[in-house]
């Protein structure tokens, strides 16, 4: 039963704008385990939050996905939009960064919350609601009787969002999506979400996507990571090899680069050069090439994601042939 | 530079004297900041840290007077901002430059960068227009900007670099202080350290004093002497960084570390670890009796309830306003 | 809610008198005014001969409207026949009172906005949203491009291109008059075309907003379907916006009346003010500019009102944000 | 210094090959605004309506009053496009007379709107409280008028020329753009940059004059370039109630009127100047349109 829940396989996105194509996405490979956390990490323009997006096939109609996403053995970019919608809300969920824009100002939390049930026809009303009430206590919503009446500005940003990761586990999913799902919060607020989301994630076995920019969060709270450049994967290892073991000089350079709450303090090494925009022209080798202080000439070649060690992948010629050898 | 030899001159650079600032919002009165002492000395930068409505941004703008006070006073180098007429505080505008959080935001849009620089010489009269042009110049390349951004309007460019324009402005007139409302945090990490690095490299150069505010706490410690934690509009704990960090005396300070992940030398703090969070007790209650902390607090006592503590000073000019601050820098923070 | 609806009362009494106060003065400034009619009283006019008012009338006249008292005394004589509904005589129809003339009037005028604004109301909707659901096909764009040209055009001129087409090339529809209901198609055509073009046109561009916005996005990712995302919460949202441009666009309506009533001959209390705008019959001017002043300010309270009430933000906390 | 000027300038003269590459802010809106097809379409037209109306003496084939009793009601011909009216008169002529005195009411009209629009907008904007509490509730008061109707009276009393028209136009229409300039600066009030230039030490005045107007701009020219049309629909429709500017001097609203008495016989006189009306409106509101794709007024598309 070593079946991923999900596999991503050399997904590809194009956004055709009236300035140009942009490629957002080139050829992402990405597997997240039955009851696993896997997070997605990456600077803006990085497609990270893209990536979730096409898996979801969310996109707008000006969006041209390529590749294949096996979500439990079936190929969801070739079901029909209305097989898909069977499987949003219901086998896969998602919740998005800023809960108060992501909800609608004039709809009850309560009449938003049980929608997915309503959708997919799992509960009649009056059972839809009892359910709402009862899971909006269990995420530690005082009076949930009431509070299922309230609109969402009587809220606060927290309480919004586990109202929002409330709705995403009322259907039960095998898969749950949680794209920067604390970035909009305060930062007291954000230990309680991911503290939320890591316990509903254990208890109900799921397996869940954390897609973040927080280095940080994601080794909290994941057991694997990716990490994501300029539209490409390229690193993938397990979490707690995150600050010790890391092959790509990207990688390594951006830990580097986060200050650090113990140790020495002195100037700050940083990474020179501007992270690649989703629309700049891409060089044909490798993407990182011209920030990287490792370049040789190999890396006017694209590297693939090269095997270093158990579930510890990475795009490089350099970090790749050190272990190969 | 003579580390343990009395200070010569002991007038601040910057302080606050029971500052207190109440806004009046559709009938309601906010205390957004209670009776707040508060020094800045030259070369010892402060980092103020809290949650957002903790009152941070209205103590740093009272800081340059953008806003008055409601009660108590602003000094800046022993000088009364607050009975200043506008003109002569114009002249003390000089030597305190903002750079806020949204960097393009803050730009002049209609402006150049060059001239988006040369602004606040030309606001104060300073050179003439090629004097201002150069040193403009000569300031893109302080802060790394390509004087191909010369003629570029802020759009055209990315955050990292209109961070680095809002920097280059703040320095135009040889400021002894400058204050950031969260300058790095709408930035990537690797744009994010390249600013700090560039901070860093600035306040070695030009002696300057920051006041940083953060959330970020290991941005703090990395560019801050000092440290501020408020909460509901006071300070709570104030001291050496180091030591505020290491041993924390206030509750709220330890929920605050423990919260907020960040990369230690040898691993990541562990997730909302200690962290009792009381949901619906959020900071939206004011005044009433005791400690404005009790309603979160685990340890909480009585007494919290009842008495309201006052900022003490602990051992070397470390202030906490808990009760039971000793017992809490004892118990080793996990 | 009760003390915003209190002071939006007195704001609007406040404006009322403004209004009144603004229309008295500069019907005191113009040429021919109460002034010159008070000189009439001792000689002869040639503009009084035109009114053909007798002596005896004119005296009951100064008498009714205070000719001889100061201005405070005649404005407020005006504001409050017109208030306790004893509007008096006007000049030109000196044996007819003001009120019935209002009477025979005004309901025709109300009748015909309120058909204009039901039909474009009506039709802006159904055109904005199958505009803004087949975003950026020939469908969107060709029925833009109407409401471009609806919201372009006054309704004057509209009139003048129906008139020809069904009136005098087709002989479908009469042109003149006012005896049925087939009357009232023309006139209402070309009240509500504009009215479709700027409605429709914001209908379609506020639900496209809508659309377009996150929350939408989170509806589609709990598997809800293009017709759950247009009538469970697009629709909805972006009516309430469509509500706040209804006060201007009653305004609007008001003055096409004005052309329509004229050109149309439709009479209506429109056409009674321009008549007596050009007979400077100032008693009937006054009162019809104070009641239209009236239905203005009503009809932006309600709207204000409804939309208060549709906006759960404002009806619970209380305040316009 | 460290940096000569020279340099620095020839430094620039290298770098002008990539800036000329680079959109400025006018080119970019320019860029935006020619996209739209029917804004550009609108523009041309524009220009030539408003060309055709400033030198309508040299333009105008005919004197727009002289009678010709020997050519009355002429349907439109290659000599007079078209065609004469009851007293032999060349309507194309007149028309574009009449075109000459919609553009002054409407441009004319719109400037006062302007002046007094952004005066007072930017005030009750800028100052807020008290000042703008007063100034909103003298701008809500002019908005309960009914407006049209205070124009009729306006030009009742000041005569049926063609300033007291323009006064009727602009007497109650400025409080739009009062609104639009208040919202602006209410807006941008709030924004950044104005909190840096406080912490700078600029003053008002130049916070106002050099940072709130200029980006203030975007929505005003849209507003500009919607009011025209606009004020040119109320003087219009001033002549079709019997209001206008006074014979024999032409006006689109009153031939467009004449017309309508004689539709049945001779349908020209009612179209022609309806349809040329109707063109220079929907011209100018391609324009705006055109206008608000190059500030981006439409949000997110």
């Amino acid at each position: 039963m070593d079946h991923p829940v999900l596999h991503v396989r050399d997904l590809h996105v194009q956004f055709v704008t009236d300035t140009g194509t942009v490629n957002a996405v080139n050829g992402v490979n990405l597997q997240v385990k039955r009851g696993s956390t896997v997070g997605i990490v990456g600077e803006s323009g990085s497609g990270k939050s893209t990536t979730m997006m096409a898996v979801m096939r969310l996109l707008s109609t000006g969006a041209r996905i390529g590749g294949q996403v096996d979500f439990l053995g079936e190929n969801l970019l070739s079901l029909s939009k209305k097989q898909m919608r069977k499987i949003r809300g219901h086998r896969i969920s998602m919740i998005f960064q800023n809960p108060s824009t992501y909800l609608n100002p004039t709809k009850t939390i309560g009449k938003q919350m049980i929608e997915p049930l309503l959708y997919h026809h799992l509960a009649s009303p009056a059972e839809a609601r009892r359910r709402a009430v009862q899971l909006l206590g269990d995420i530690g919503i005082s009076n949930p009787e009431k509070r299922f009446d309230n609109y969402p500005f009587e809220f606060s940003g927290g309480m919004l969002q586990r109202m929002m990761i409330g709705m995403a586990l009322l259907s039960r999913p095998h898969l749950l999506i949680a794209d920067e799902p604390t970035t909009a919060l305060d930062v007291t607020v954000q230990a309680e979400i991911l503290w939320l989301l890591k316990k509903l994630q254990q208890e109900t076995g799921m397996a869940m996507v954390l897609v973040t920019h927080d280095l940080a969060v994601a080794a909290q709270v994941c057991d694997e990571i990716y990490v994501m450049y300029g539209g490409e994967m390229v690193e993938h290892l397990p979490s707690e090899m995150l600050l010790k073991s890391q092959a790509h000089p990207y990688l390594q350079g951006l830990i580097q680069s986060i200050p650090k709450l113990s140790g020495e303090k002195g100037r700050l090494p940083y990474i020179p050069g501007q992270p690649l925009g989703a629309s700049a022209n891409r060089p044909t080798g490798c993407i990182f090439a011209d920030r990287c202080a490792y370049r040789f000439e190999r890396c006017a070649e694209r590297p693939p994601l090269l095997q270093l060690g158990e579930r510890h992948e990475v795009a490089c010629w350099k970090a790749g042939a050190e272990v190969s050898v | 530079m003579t580390d343990g030899a009395p200070r010569a001159n002991p007038v601040p650079l910057a302080e606050l004297k029971r500052m207190t600032k109440r806004f009046r919002s559709s009938g309601q009165e906010v205390v957004a900041c209670r009776d707040i002492n508060l020094q800045i000395t030259k070369g010892e930068s402060l980092g103020i840290v809290g949650e957002s409505g903790s009152g941070k941004s209205t103590l740093i703008r009272i800081l340059q007077l953008l806003i008055p006070p409601t009660e108590g006073q602003v000094y800046f180098e022993g000088t009364d901002l607050t009975r200043l007429s506008a003109r002569r505080l114009r002249t003390f505008r000089k030597k305190i430059q903002f750079v806020a959080q949204d960097p393009y935001g803050s730009l002049f849009p209609n402006l150049t960068i060059g001239q988006n620089i040369a602004e606040p010489l030309e606001i104060h009269g300073v050179g003439d227009r090629r004097s201002r042009r150069e040193l403009a110049a000569e300031l893109m390349e302080t802060v790394g900007l390509s004087l191909y951004n010369f003629h570029s309007f802020p759009h055209e460019l990315s955050g990292g670099q209109q961070q680095r324009v809002a920097i280059a402005r703040a320095l135009a007139l040889y400021p002894q202080m400058i204050v950031l409302d969260e300058a790095v945090s709408s930035l990537d990490v690797s744009i994010q350290a390249q600013i700090l690095n560039l901070l860093q490299g600035l306040k070695e150069e030009r002696e300057l004093t920051y006041v940083f505010v953060s959330h970020n706490l290991a941005v703090i410690r990395l560019m801050c002497e000092q440290t501020a934690v408020m909460y509901l509009g006071r300070i709570v704990e104030q001291g050496e960084t180091e030591r505020l960090f290491t041993a924390p005396s206030h509750p709220y300070t330890r929920a605050l570390i423990s919260a907020i992940p960040a990369f230690t030398e040898d691993g990541v703090t562990p997730l909302g670890k200690s962290v009792q969070f009381v949901t619906g007790v959020s900071g939206s209650k004011q005044g009433g009796q005791g400690c404005a902390y009790h309603p979160r607090c685990p340890f909480a006592t009585s007494r919290c309830r009842e008495e309201t503590p006052e900022l003490r000073t602990l051992e070397s000019a470390h202030q906490v306003a808990c009760h039971y601050a000793e017992t809490m820098a004892d118990s080793v923070l996990q | 809610m009760l003390k915003y609806v209190v002071r939006r009362v007195l704001y609007m009494v406040i404006a009322f008198l403004a209004v009144s106060l603004v229309t008295y003065f500069l019907m005191k400034a113009a040429p021919g005014s109460f002034l010159a009619f008070n000189q009439f009283l001792g000689g002869i006019t040639a503009a009084s001969i035109n009114l053909g008012v007798t002596q005896q009338l004119m005296q009951e006249l100064v008498k009714e409207y205070h000719l001889n008292s100061p201005w405070y005394v005649q404005w407020w004589s005006y504001v409050w026949n017109f208030l306790s509904l004893h509007m008096g005589a006007s000049f030109e129809y000196p044996n007819t009172p003001t009120l019935s003339l209002i009477r025979q009037t005004f309901p025709i005028s109300v009748g015909l906005a309120l058909m204009s604004i039901t039909v474009a109301t009506v039709l802006s909707i159904i055109a904005g949203v199958v505009a803004a659901v087949r975003e950026n096909t020939w469908v969107d764009r060709g029925t833009m491009l109407v409401a471009i040209l609806g919201t372009a055009i006054p309704a004057y001129v509209i009139a003048v291109f129906l008139m020809l087409v069904f009136g005098v090339w087709l002989h479908w529809l009469p042109v003149l008059g006012f005896k049925g209901i087939q009357y009232y198609v023309l006139p209402v055509l070309s009240l509500a075309l504009p009215m479709i073009g700027s409605m429709g046109r914001y209908m379609r561009n506020s639900l496209m907003e809508t659309l377009h916005s996150e929350y939408i996005v989170t509806v589609y990712a709990k598997g809800g379907s293009l017709k759950n995302v247009v009538f469970g919460h697009g629709l909805r949202n972006s009516l309430l916006p469509l509500i706040t441009v209804v006060g201007p666009q009653l305004a609007s309506l008001m003055m096409g009346t004005v052309f329509i009533e004229n050109m149309f001959g439709i009479p209506g209390m429109a056409h009674l003010f321009t008549t007596a705008a050009s007979m400077r019959d100032y008693p009937l001017i006054m009162d019809s500019t104070l009641l239209y002043a009236l239905v203005i300010m009503g009809m932006n309270l309600i709207v204000d009102l409804v939309y208060g009430f549709l906006d759960p933000r404002i009806r619970k906390t209380g305040y316009a944000g | 210094m460290a940096l000569k000027m020279e340099e620095l300038e020839d430094r620039q003269t290298r770098t002008y090959q990539i800036l000329s590459q680079r959109r400025s802010t006018f080119a970019l809106r320019w860029f935006r605004f020619r996209k739209n097809r029917l804004a550009v379409v609108g523009l041309v037209l524009v220009v030539l309506l408003v060309v055709a109306a400033v030198f309508a003496p040299i333009v105008a084939p005919y004197s727009y009053t002289k009678p010709n009793f020997l050519e009355t009601f002429k349907g439109p011909s290659a000599r007079h496009w078209f065609g004469t009216d009851s007293l032999g008169r060349d309507v194309f002529s007149r028309v574009i007379w009449a075109l000459r005195s919609a553009c002054i009411v409407g441009f004319g009209a719109e400037a006062v709107e302007l002046t007094v629009g952004l005066m007072i907008g930017a005030l009750a904007g800028y100052l807020g409280g008290l000042v703008d509490n007063i100034l909103m509730r003298i701008v809500d008061i002019v908005y309960a008028f009914p407006s049209f109707l205070f124009s009729i009276i306006l030009v009742m009393l000041l005569g049926h020329n063609i300033w007291a028209i323009l006064i009727a136009v602009s007497a109650t229409s400025w409080v739009g753009m009062a609104r639009v300039v208040r919202g602006q600066v209410m807006r941008l009030k709030q924004s950044g940059f104005i909190e840096s230039a406080r912490s700078m030490g600029a003053g008002n005045w130049r916070i106002i004059r050099r940072y709130l107007l200029p980006n203030s701009m975007g929505p005003v020219l849209v507003a500009v370039t919607f009011g025209i049309p606009a004020n040119m629909m109320t003087e219009a429709g001033l002549s079709v109630v019997g209001l206008g500017i006074e014979p024999p001097t032409p006006d689109l609203g009153q031939m467009i009127i004449d017309g309508q008495q004689a539709m049945f016989s001779y349908p020209y006189l009612m179209w022609t100047p309806a349809l040329l009306f109707a063109i220079t409106l929907i011209s100018f509101t391609f324009v705006g349109d055109g206008m608000r794709d190059a500030f981006d007024m439409k949000g997110k598309r």
